[in-house]
């Protein structure tokens, strides 16, 4: 019991990483094997989640909760969107296998196992304890995460956040120019 | 196991999200090259895309500086954008066409 | 001595003018025979103008005459660089000239878009001259390649049933061929300034001067030298054209108009040569000495094979193209006899060949006006039908065939005499080249003026008119001229020959050719 | 007066400019023969001028004429005995030395003659003006041949002459016949120039010079270095000369390349008589004698030119004896009589050599004018077969062809006699090994020579008239312009060899002293000269030969007096002779096939091209050749050269297009594509580093 | 709250063109949305005197900076003259591009001020690109350009070709941005800086430290950049895209948007990974002689004028990253002419196609040009200059740039690479002059009837592009001098 307990204690992250790792994991699958769009758009959902819990547990609250809201909340919801706006039962359901499948398979797995294989060689022994402070805190005083983030972001990345108002801008156009029905 | 392993498995680090960010890209690198639905591929993209974000916040824990973090906001808006593109487009191929299959669109060849 | 008149870029003047003209023609006329007649005069004039080169130049001056430099790209020292020596003289002359009868004979063989012919043609004749002008590197190799298009379109335009085929066959192997020679100007280019990769270069200023290389050129690395060499080789052998390039030449003159094969054989395959003497030899001496047994062993294959192939040929222009392979070969040989007759020969007989065979095209071209033909089988018995055509076309035959007192005799004789220096066995083998030559020039002149009158439509064959007689007589001249006393020409070319000897000379000997060739 | 040497040519070629350009179409034939004849017979007159100029100034030294520098090539490094570049200057000028002067004058005085002959000849052809525009050229190159101061310039002419033989043998060029002749005998002779042009070169290399004057000292200069072991396992000497010789036999008609002189009588009678007789055919004797100087250090040499005359004499000679046609006799006879002198230039009896140039000049044209005259007569007759009885039709005619034969034979006083005579006596008294083989060989030639020659008076103007009756009426004598030539040579036939009575008779043997500057031995070994003989052998010698002569003479009118039918049963009697002489030996055919069997099977390829090249003889054997080696090498450019180009064409053409099946147009694929792209990459690079 | 004191109000200004391209775009969007609209000639019109305000306002701000480099918004943007260069020749192709634009946009007159619009946007995203000098901001922009092109390829939403160009274009573009992300956040990972100065200190110790994520990082960028500027084998998109999109959109993807991709690899190769240029030479010697090969043996075949240039277009990409093989001074500045040459020669070439094609008849085909050279003869002299100088030869500026580039590869020892250099362009005539042999030396096969119902306006903007580019091409290829100091002065302040 206390074993337990203590093993919760000491593992609880490792535990939790696990569990969203599989989650998103079943997720991504989900995405890639489903037949429906809808199905996939729904295991695309999961998937969203449980990389906001891992990001958690990277002390990035504020991108996590980021990730909540736009990808589950926008970017979701424009999916289901554009899959009731194409009239669901309209769109027939691709068949997953084809010509292409195995070696589309196959290039995936090496592509994974080849960078893994590289990777590891460096990231084995890499330092992991990293330190949770510096990401909250901001000119010596802790701030908490978001506010950090956000001075680092207008301090020092105006410029960009600049641009990616246009690109949004763009997008919009983009959305409209292309969706607007004539 | 030996214990070392035990402890390497036991204190999850950079690397584990690594392995794992690198796991969603390949399997949304699937989804791109297998699938035909243009749905299922926008999806596929932005699993990449999640991966990538994970890279970046397993970084800038690591190294203990936002960096990392602030990148991934703006990947989290292009993300958003480029759904919303692609959806546009889908939309124009799908009156075009009535479907959102890729492979119906094959006329531009050789 | 004529500082007044150096003050005139007469060169400039020479080689722009077409150019102006062809502006003009493009953009101000258009009235056929105005056109016509207004190309001509801008050719005559050029022409002219070029005249007075021959009485200024002097040989004991300087190597290099009439210059004018202007800054050109000064950031990589390319600069804007013209002066003839000699040898440029002489094709510069034979340029302006057969670019002149070439205007006249295309008189009233090109009655359609006359506008676009004569701007081509006009515009060739500015980049033949640059040619020859330029003392820059890059300023030649950009005259160099300019020169293709307007060949291209003269061919591809006004030719014959497979000109496509021809024009893009000549357009091409061209192209390939200079633009490895300009990767070979480039490694020279850094050799002369900072240097480049393998080699520490000679530290120069940034420059593609063609005397600047002329300078540095024997102190180059042999290996160095021997890429060079390659790379030039193939610019200029395709143009030439030696042996195993040559393929091109036959289908780009037999389907060229009279006036594109009378330029093509008169002045463009002279560039080639022109490029061994002008570069190869002064600029690559230990290069072109190693490869001397190479050269002259091409240069007599192409003597005997391009006679052979003359031999077999049914069509009077590709008789007479083979037979530009064949002569071309004895040019090479003499340039690379690496002696003063051989040398001089080689250069004189450039000039012969432009003669003869521009007049030999030009006559063809006489025939396939009035016949539509140029079968050989399609004639016979001409001589009693047009007497004066056959006495100019004969006399130009034996020109050709190298009879004395005419042109071709002078230039074989001394490219022989040099080659035979160089080593007696190759100059055998060449002189059978000239038995072989009389035998096809007598048997196409043969079979096409002798014998009875054999088709009933040559009966009625007009003899030369005016015109004609206007464009061929000068080049009949010309023959006798440099066939009786070419004593002028020989003085122009003394001081260009005797640079590049010496420094043949100069050239540390490693294996001295002669050896190398068995003697 | 000798300063207008240079007049001399060019009074005839004034004389080419007038005819050929300046009098229109429609000029009439006075005119041109005035031209012609007048240019020529001014030249002649100068020329007599000059000479009497020449020989009147007291120890006549050579009189060089340089007229202008014609190619000057700038320097050439020497091999062998001068060292060093040597700047090359090639001149153009006029020699006037003993041996051109007798040139000079047989050149001009049988030229100008003939002329007048043509002039009659001709009459009425269509090409009267071209044919003497080209007389007039011949006359000009063969005066510049054997005026030229130097090889170059004697080389201009020697091929000026072949040109205008090729011309005037293809007179007549709308017979087929004509043509082929034509260029037969130019490209044979371009055979020959090919090796004189290599002899130059070895010259040129070694002196830097090809001035007559110059060269012989600097022969007699390096003397022995010449010696020296050079090319083809010959000495230098050697090379030079036996390409030299090569050319004379080219140009003069001897073995191996004698075969065009017999087709070049399709060409007219009087061209035969100048150029195929007189004049042209002797330049390869001229070349050998102008060349004594290094001959003389080339022993060997010298004595294959003898074995060569030698040989040709005797077997031309066989030949003439079954000829039918006329011209033809005449035509094996002259190659026979070229023999002759190269039997003496090569036994070193140089000045005998040009003696009998000169006498044969007069005979042998004289009997070919005459021939014409028959020929002429007979409108166009030339079968020995179809003529006889002409004695009495054409007295004139008959008389001088006598005189002609006479001389030929060897008969004394006639010309012939004393020409032969020294020949014979120089084999008889030749150092040379064999020489007596040559003698006899020179002995029995003279006995064949006369018979052949009366076999065919006696065939023309004995017996009664075998020719069709038609043709009987319009027979006439020849207007007089043709019968003056006939006399004036007639005379020159009888007279000539007077010139040159030997000692051994009283007479002081003029002719070959007035040569003796020009054929002086070397120092060193000399072979034998004439005089070496007793006065005894050397009359004897002339006895022998004289009779030899007369025999032969009687037994060709006994057999032929009354026509043909007692020589075709002494045929007959030698079957296998008489068809190796008929056949010539065929010697034609034995070249057609050394030259075909190179590649038999393959001349009927070859035949595909031409119908030209299905002919006999060497020239068309070798163009057989030609044309099939052209014919392969035009398969190698097609399939080869071009071959290997459009390859690689057609091979870039199918890249170009599985490239574009690459291109499939699904997106799919490309994505995989660029997947599998960015992947290789990344491979690549693990595997690299 | 008091105004982030790392950026100064400077630096603003001094990205004036920019933001005066971007307001310019937001103000035809807004006119667009009032009202009725703009007519398409309007909003040419506007988006062309912004895009000269903006040229003019560059020049000001280049002599404002001067010489030495500036660093704005705390290093994120460099105004150098490398930056300065590639931005002028930006504006100066998107000019030319909204000049083409007056023909072949009567379908989609109502969206002309959304098409300007983005066109301006995407000008401006790809000024800042150009200048960017950490990865981020570079990113950004990139996204943000390509994502505008996007769009525009796929603008014609009634066109089956249009939205299929559209669609490739989208999804092989997403695809590719993935994993040049996925690269930068290794980059990242294994040297913990995204700018561009930083990486080019820290790249050199992490191979040092035989790190292998930092090269990883460093190819998976490459491959982003490489699909960008149209190499092989990341070609895949270019000869559909550039088919189905609108033919000045086509001119834009060929010109604008590939050089400042071109210029910003160059930016990254050289300046951020330059200490390790060992490492990536060889890989791009390949990708190099790939691309030249692939582009120019695919055209041999093709008989559709756009796609041949779209493979033309590849082969070019090659050519140009020559100059980055070269790694040397002599390599950029002749990359960097070449690209200005490339841009008038290609954007020359696509508008006089755009001139041809009228209505429904596309005048794609190489037949359908069968004996133009008599009919329009100003528009086929034009046409023969392009071609001309796509094939380098003089007097044309493609014929100058080839010869630095070239020059460069010998200098720098890969000859092999220039030896495939100029051979592929030799073999290019092939194809190039195909086009030429229709104009001049093919009758017209039929009485093509376009020319009857349509006759060519006698002037119009596009022609007078056509014009301006031809004038260009020549310039370059008689007088080089200028454009060569201008581009060896913006490398000396580069340094």
């Amino acid at each position: 019991m206390s074993f337990l307990a203590g093993f919760l204690q000491e593992n609880g992250a490792a535990i939790l990483f696990y569990l969203f790792a599989g989650l998103s994991l079943a997720g991504a699958v989900g995405v890639v094997t489903w037949k429906s769009p809808m199905n996939g758009a729904l295991s695309l959902l999961v998937t969203f989640l449980a990389v906001a819990a891992l990001f958690l547990l990277r002390h990035a609250g504020f991108v996590g909760i980021v990730q909540i809201f736009v990808y589950g909340g926008g970017i979701m919801v424009l999916f289901l969107f554009v899959i009731m706006l194409v009239n669901l039962n309209r769109i027939e359901a691709s068949e997953r296998v084809w010509r292409q499948t195995p070696w589309a398979l196959l290039l995936s797995l090496l592509f994974v196992g080849v960078v893994g294989v590289i990777a590891r060689a460096n990231w084995a022994g890499v330092s992991t304890a990293g330190s949770a402070e510096r990401l909250r805190t901001f000119g010596g005083e802790v701030v908490g995460n978001p506010q950090a983030l956000g001075q680092e972001l207008f301090r020092h990345y105006l410029l960009p956040f600049e641009i990616a108002s246009l690109f949004l801008l763009v997008a919009m156009i983009g959305a409209v120019v292309l969706g607007r029905r004539e | 196991m030996k214990p070392s392993d035990l402890a390497s498995v036991w204190n999850v680090g950079t690397e584990h999200y690594l392995a794992l960010s690198l796991m969603l890209f390949g399997i949304g690198l699937f989804g791109v090259i297998n699938r035909r639905n243009l749905i299922t591929i926008l999806m596929s993209i932005e699993l990449m895309l999640n991966a990538v974000n994970l890279n970046l916040v397993a970084f800038s824990y690591q190294r203990g500086d936002l960096l990392g973090q602030v990148f991934t906001m703006f990947t989290i808006t292009v993300a958003a954008g480029e759904a919303a593109v692609g959806l546009g487009i889908l939309l124009a191929m799908f009156r075009l066409r009535q479907t959102t299959r890729v492979d119906a669109a094959q006329e531009l060849e050789g | 001595m004529f500082d007044g008149v150096h003050e005139v870029p007469i060169l400039s003047l020479i080689c722009f003018l077409p150019l102006a003209g062809a502006l003009v023609v493009m953009f101000a006329l258009r009235d056929p025979a105005t056109i016509r007649r207004f190309a001509f005069g801008v050719a005559l004039i050029d022409f002219l103008l070029s005249l007075p080169l021959w009485f200024m130049f002097d040989p004991q001056g300087p190597l290099f005459q009439f210059k004018e430099g202007l800054d050109w790209i000064p950031s990589i020292g390319v600069r804007y660089e013209m002066g003839i020596d000699g040898i440029a003289l002489l094709l510069v002359l034979l340029t302006t000239l057969l670019g002149t009868l070439a205007f006249l004979s295309s008189w009233s063989a090109i009655r359609e878009r006359e506008k676009e012919y004569y701007t081509f043609l006009l515009l060739l004749q500015t980049g033949m001259l640059g040619v020859f002008c330029a003392l820059d590197f890059f300023l030649f190799y950009v005259f160099w390649e300019v020169m293709l298009v307007p060949m291209y379109f003269l061919i591809g335009i006004w030719g014959g049933p497979r000109r496509l085929y021809a024009s893009i066959k000549f357009f091409l192997y061209t192209l390939v061929g200079s633009v490895l020679m300009l990767l070979g100007i480039l490694a020279l280019y850094f050799w002369n300034g900072r240097g480049l990769f393998g080699w520490t270069g000679a530290g120069n200023p940034l420059s593609f001067s063609i005397e600047q290389f002329h300078r540095i050129g024997p102190s180059i690395p042999a290996d160095l030298q021997f890429w060079i060499f390659l790379a030039f080789f193939v610019g200029f052998a395709i143009k030439v054209p030696m042996f195993p390039f040559h393929t091109w030449l036959p289908d780009a003159h037999v389907e060229a108009p009279t006036a594109g094969s009378v330029i093509l054989a008169g002045v463009l395959l002279k560039m080639g040569t022109y490029g061994f003497v002008r570069f190869s030899l002064p600029i690559l001496p230990e290069a072109t000495r190693r490869l001397v047994p190479w050269m002259v062993g091409l240069s007599v294959v192409a003597i005997l094979y391009g006679a052979l192939c003359a031999m077999a040929q049914r069509d009077m222009k590709k008789l007479v193209a083979y037979s530009s392979v064949s002569h071309l070969g004895f040019v090479t040989l003499g340039i690379f006899a690496l002696n003063g007759p051989g040398l001089s020969g080689g250069v004189l007989q450039m000039i012969n060949h432009g003669l003869s065979t521009g007049a030999l095209f030009l006559l063809v071209g006489v025939l396939y006006e009035r016949r539509h033909t140029r079968q050989i089988a399609d004639f016979g018995g001409l001589s009693a039908v047009m007497p004066r055509y056959a006495t100019i076309f004969l006399i130009v035959t034996l020109a050709s065939i190298g009879v004395p007192t005419l042109n071709g005799f002078v230039g074989e004789f001394t490219i022989l005499i040099g080659a035979f220096s160089r080593s007696w066995l190759w100059a055998i083998a060449a002189t059978l080249g000239i038995v072989l030559g009389a035998a096809y020039m007598l048997w196409m002149f043969q079979r096409v003026f002798f014998g009875p009158v054999s088709h009933e439509e040559n009966r009625k064959l007009p003899d030369l008119s005016g015109r004609e007689l206007v464009y061929l007589l000068p080049i009949v001249a010309l023959c006798f001229w440099i066939g009786l006393y070419p004593k002028p020409f020989f003085r122009i070319l003394e001081k260009p020959v005797a640079f590049l000897v010496e420094n043949a000379e100069r050239a540390a000997t490693v294996a001295t050719p002669d050896a190398a060739l068995g003697r | 007066m000798r300063g207008l040497l240079w007049l001399v040519p060019v009074l005839p070629l004034l004389g080419v400019l007038a005819n050929g350009l300046l009098v229109g179409r429609r000029a009439s034939e006075k005119t041109v023969a005035w031209i012609a004849c007048g240019s020529s017979g001014a030249a002649a007159l100068l020329a007599l001028g000059v000479i009497a100029d020449y020989l009147r100034s007291l120890s006549p030294r050579p009189f060089d004429l340089h007229l202008w520098e014609w190619m000057s090539p700038g320097a050439l490094p020497m091999s062998g005995a001068m060292r060093g570049a040597a700047k090359l200057s090639i001149g153009f000028g006029l020699l006037l030395d003993p041996l051109s002067v007798v040139m000079l004058f047989v050149v001009t005085f049988v030229g100008f003659w003939i002329h007048l002959y043509s002039v009659g000849y001709m009459a009425g052809e269509p090409g009267f003006r071209r044919y003497f525009t080209y007389l007039n050229l011949f006359l000009v190159a063969m005066l510049v041949l054997v005026l030229g101061d130097g090889y170059a310039s004697m080389f201009l002419g020697w091929e000026g002459v072949g040109l205008c033989s090729y011309l005037l043998i293809g007179f007549y060029f709308d017979r087929e016949s004509a043509a082929d002749a034509g260029r037969k005998a130019l490209i044979v002779n371009r055979i020959g120039d090919f090796a004189l042009l290599a002899g130059l070169f070895a010259l040129v290399g070694r002196f830097g010079t090809l001035q007559f004057s110059e060269l012989s000292s600097l022969i007699a200069a390096s003397g022995d270095a010449l010696r020296s072991p050079y090319g083809l396992g010959l000495s230098f000497a050697g090379f030079v000369t036996l390409c030299l010789f090569l050319g004379a036999t080219g140009k003069s008609a001897q073995i191996p390349l004698y075969v065009w002189l017999p087709d070049a009588m399709a060409g007219p009678t009087p061209v035969s008589a100048l150029i195929h007789a007189a004049t042209m055919v002797t330049a390869g004797v001229y070349l050998v004698v102008r060349s004594n100087a290094i001959f003389q250090l080339a022993p060997g040499i010298s004595a294959l030119v003898a074995w060569v005359g030698a040989v040709t004499a005797l077997v031309a000679a066989g030949f003439a004896l079954v000829q039918t046609d006329l011209k033809k006799v005449l035509a094996y006879s002259t190659i026979s009589q070229l023999g002759y002198m190269f039997l003496a230039a090569g036994l070193g009896a140089y000045a005998a050599a040009i003696f009998h140039l000169a006498t044969h000049a007069f005979f042998k044209a004289l009997l070919f004018l005459a021939a014409g005259a028959v020929i002429h007569a007979l409108g166009g007759e030339q079968d020995l077969r179809r003529m006889g009885g002409l004695w009495s039709r054409l007295p004139r005619t008959a008389r001088a062809f006598g005189i002609g034969a006479l001389a030929i034979a060897g008969i004394v006083p006639f010309a012939g006699f004393w020409s032969k005579d020294a020949i014979l006596s120089a084999a008889a008294a030749s150092g040379t090994s064999g020489h007596w083989v040559l003698y006899a060989a020179g002995l029995l030639t003279a006995g064949l020579t006369a018979f052949y020659m009366f076999r065919a008076f006696a065939l023309a103007f004995l017996g009664s008239y075998r020719g069709d009756p038609k043709s009987e009426h319009p027979l006439h004598e020849a207007p007089w312009t043709m019968a003056l030539p006939l006399f004036i040579l007639a005379v020159g036939a009888v007279a000539a060899g007077w010139l040159g009575i030997p000692e051994s008779l009283g007479g002081e043997n003029r002719f070959g002293r007035f040569l003796e500057p020009v054929v002086a031995q070397l120092s060193g070994k000399a072979p034998a000269e004439l005089g070496e003989l007793s006065q005894a052998a050397e009359i004897g010698g002339m006895v022998l030969a004289l009779g030899v002569a007369t025999l032969a003479i009687l037994m060709a009118l006994r057999l032929y007096r009354l026509g043909s039918e007692r020589g075709a049963a002494l045929a007959e009697r030698f079957p296998w002779l008489y068809a190796l002489l008929v056949h010539k030996a065929w010697v034609d055919e034995i070249y057609d096939a050394t030259i075909v069997r190179g590649a038999w099977g393959l001349s009927r390829l070859a035949a595909k091209f031409d119908a030209q090249a299905i002919d006999r003889g060497l020239v068309e054997g070798a163009g057989r050749l030609a044309v099939f080696g052209s014919w392969v090498s035009g398969l190698f450019d097609r399939h080869v050269i071009d071959g290997l180009v459009n390859l690689s064409a057609w091979l870039l053409d199918r890249f170009s297009r599985s490239l574009r099946r690459v291109q499939t147009g699904a997106v799919s694929n490309y994505a995989f594509a660029l997947a599998l792209s960015a992947f290789v990459l990344v491979c690549l690079y693990a595997v690299w580093r | 709250m008091p105004f982030p004191s790392a950026i100064s109000l400077r630096d603003v200004a001094l990205i004036g063109p920019e933001l005066l391209l971007g307001a310019a775009g937001m103000l035809l969007l807004v006119a667009g949305a009032i009202g009725k609209g703009l007519s398409q000639k309007d909003a040419a019109r506007v988006a062309g005197f912004s895009l000269a305000l903006g040229a003019a306002v560059l020049f000001e701000v280049r002599s404002v900076v001067g010489r030495v480099p500036a660093r704005l918004f705390g290093g994120s943007l460099a105004l150098d003259g490398y930056s300065f260069f590639w931005q002028l020749l930006a504006l100066a192709s998107v000019g030319l591009v909204v000049l083409m634009s007056s023909r072949g946009l009567e379908s989609i007159a109502s969206r002309a001020s959304e098409y300007f619009a983005l066109l301006l946007i995407a000008t401006s995203a790809l000024m800042l690109m150009v200048a960017a000098l950490d990865l981020l901001t570079l990113w950004i922009a990139l996204e943000t350009m390509a994502l505008s092109s996007y769009i525009l390829a796929g603008i014609f939403t009634r066109e089956r070709r249009s939205n299929e160009a559209a669609i490739k274009y989208f999804v092989l573009g997403a695809l590719s941005s993935a994993i040049l992300l996925y690269g930068i956040s290794l980059l990242y990972g294994a040297t913990g800086t995204l700018d561009l100065e930083a990486l080019a200190q820290a790249m050199p110790a992490a191979l040092a430290q035989g790190s292998r994520i930092a090269p990883l990082g460093g190819l998976l960028v490459a491959a982003g950049l490489l699909f960008k500027i149209a190499a092989a084998p990341f070609h895949f998109w270019v000869p559909d895209v550039y088919v189905g999109a609108p033919t000045p959109i086509t001119a834009f993807l060929a010109s604008a948007s590939k050089l400042a991709s071109f210029a910003v690899l160059g930016r990254v190769f050289l300046l951020a990974f330059g200490g390790v240029r060992v490492e990536w030479q060889p890989v791009i010697a390949g990708i190099a002689v790939l691309s030249m090969f692939w582009g120019n043996v695919g055209a041999l075949t093709q008989s559709n004028v756009k796609r041949l240039l779209a493979y033309s277009s590849i082969a070019h990409a090659g050519y140009l990253l020559i100059g980055v093989l070269a790694a040397s001074e002599t390599g950029l500045w002749a990359a960097m002419f070449y690209a200005a040459a490339y841009a008038f020669m290609t954007i020359g070439a696509f508008s006089v196609v755009a001139l041809w094609s009228r209505g429904q008849y596309a005048a794609e085909s190489c037949s359908d040009y069968a004996g133009l050279g008599r009919r329009s003869p100003y528009l086929s002299a034009s046409m023969l200059i392009f071609l001309i100088g796509l094939t380098g030869i003089p007097p044309t500026g493609g014929f100058f740039g080839k010869v630095f580039l070239f020059a460069a590869a010998v200098e720098a020892g890969w000859t092999g690479v220039a030896v495939v250099g100029v051979l592929t362009s030799a073999l290019s005539l092939y194809f190039y002059f195909r086009i030429v042999v229709f104009l001049y030396f093919t009758p017209a096969a039929e009485p093509a009837m376009h020319w009857e119902t349509s006759p060519p306006p006698a002037i119009s903007a596009a022609s007078i592009g056509v014009g301006l580019c031809a004038a260009l091409t020549l310039a370059l290829g008689i007088f080089p001098g200028p454009l060569i100091d201008l581009v060896k002065q913006s490398l000396l302040a580069m340094r």
